[in-house]
């Protein structure tokens, strides 16, 4: 178990990178796993700031990563406010140009390439995001 | 993260390296806005040097396209996509929404 | 020689290799008359694999170039020139007549 | 002295270059005069194929060499038509493209490019055109 905070801005989101591949790697992900869980962290961090703290520099990010024989857990912590995750609707991956969205895809970006990914709220210990990410050969 | 811009007669040319996450993506932006603000909506962007795309860079890229091929006044092309980013492409559906080429000579010729 | 022809949206760049003398250049002029037969007026031409040229080769480019500037359609862009063949460029008078740079891109992006 | 006879058409030309320019290295000009020395060379028998002989293969070339310590002495010898090389006008250097001409550059060229040009016409010789190139200190 490895945990670290990080000043809740964008600029925190290169040395969060740099953590995360660090932890991915020693998990004995494959390159290319190493960077979706990179994009992965990188969504949930930008949502933690935009949506939860609702900007820069309002609140703190705990990561914290359980490295297993079956792959990486990784657990994002905040004060900020929580949200439905249900509510969010997948973005239109389909479509002519002007009918296609920028916005809306980090949430589905973390479901896609995460094996396992849960939102608990809760007073007490704030918002909790835990990610997992298995090797090759621990899925399905 | 840098950004170099190099005029033609037909388009413009942006190379941009690094991350393009939530932190640096307003500056490839203001870089590709300060283009078509000028009345040029044909870009050429070579990811060659980018090492990491998110979706707030993915949000530029359609953003800056939407404008460029609005009344059909240009696009922007992709050329020298690392497989990372190209697999972020993919995974938005953003492929069929760019001409992506292998190599700026190409794509300039073409734009 | 070898010759190969690359069509471009805006231009077609033209890559010769080896001798351009009395014996190759008529080769030269024939893939450069093959595009301007086809209305096409912009052309690359790129040198960089030319060992020599004689006075028979540079006939031929400044009948292309006289052809392609014709009613202000076009012109022949130089790239990558020798310094053996900007010699003989430079003696027959001709490096005022032609656009002269340093790669590809440029000339395909400027033509 | 070395010499060497090819037939009169063009696809002689490369073999021509490789004979002079083998001498001229030989007569241990720079690597930029040995070029001029293809060049004037290759014009002088372009010119023998086209005007002396007025087409290929309707004769010969000799070409002769004499490799001294001040330079290089080209010989050609051909047995086409003579001509007065005093009536050839020298070509525009300068001026707008429609007036410029891509004739008339050959002798220009050997002139400039050599630093002596002579023609000899007669009968029993045939026609004679020797150029010479000097190493550069042994010029002016
Ligand atoms: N950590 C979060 N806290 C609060 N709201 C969130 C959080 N993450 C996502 N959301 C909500 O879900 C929506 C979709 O998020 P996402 O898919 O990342 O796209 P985007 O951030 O571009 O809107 C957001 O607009 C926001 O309303
Ligand atoms: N070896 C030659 N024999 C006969 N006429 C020649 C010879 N060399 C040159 N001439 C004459 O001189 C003219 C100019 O020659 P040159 O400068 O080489 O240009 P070009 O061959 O393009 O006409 C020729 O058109 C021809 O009339």
């Amino acid at each position: 178990m490895r945990s670290c905070t990080f000043p809740g801005r964008y600029e925190s989101l290169t040395k969060i990178a740099s953590f995360i591949r660090e932890a991915a790697r020693e998990a004995g992900l494959d390159s290319f796993s190493i960077y979706t869980v990179e994009t992965a962290v990188d969504e949930a961090c930008t949502n933690i700031i935009e949506h939860s703290y609702q900007g820069e520099n309002k609140g703190k990010i705990d990561l914290s990563c359980k490295i297993e024989r079956s792959g990486l857990t990784i657990i994002l912590r905040d004060d900020g406010i929580p949200f439905d995750p249900e509510q969010v609707p997948t973005p239109r991956l389909e479509g002519p140009l002007e009918e296609r969205q920028g916005r809306g895809l980090g949430l589905y970006f973390m479901r896609e390439l995460m094996d396992e990914v849960r939102f608990d709220f809760d007073e007490k210990t704030g918002n909790i995001l835990t990610m997992v990410k298995y090797k090759e050969k621990h899925k399905g | 993260m840098e950004i170099t811009t190099q005029q033609y007669k037909h388009c413009d040319l942006v190379w941009v390296s690094g991350r393009l996450d939530s932190a640096t993506s307003p500056q490839l932006a203001a870089a590709l806005q300060a283009i078509t603000d000028t009345g040029r909506f044909k870009i050429v962007l070579d990811l060659s040097a980018v090492e990491f795309i998110s979706s707030a860079g993915l949000r530029i890229l359609i953003h800056a396209q939407k404008i460029c091929k609005r009344y059909n006044r240009g696009q922007i092309i992709l050329t020298n996509v690392p497989q990372n980013v190209y697999a972020a492409l993919d995974l938005a559906g953003f492929t069929t929404l760019f001409k992506i080429m292998n190599d700026n000579l190409t794509a300039v010729g073409n734009i």
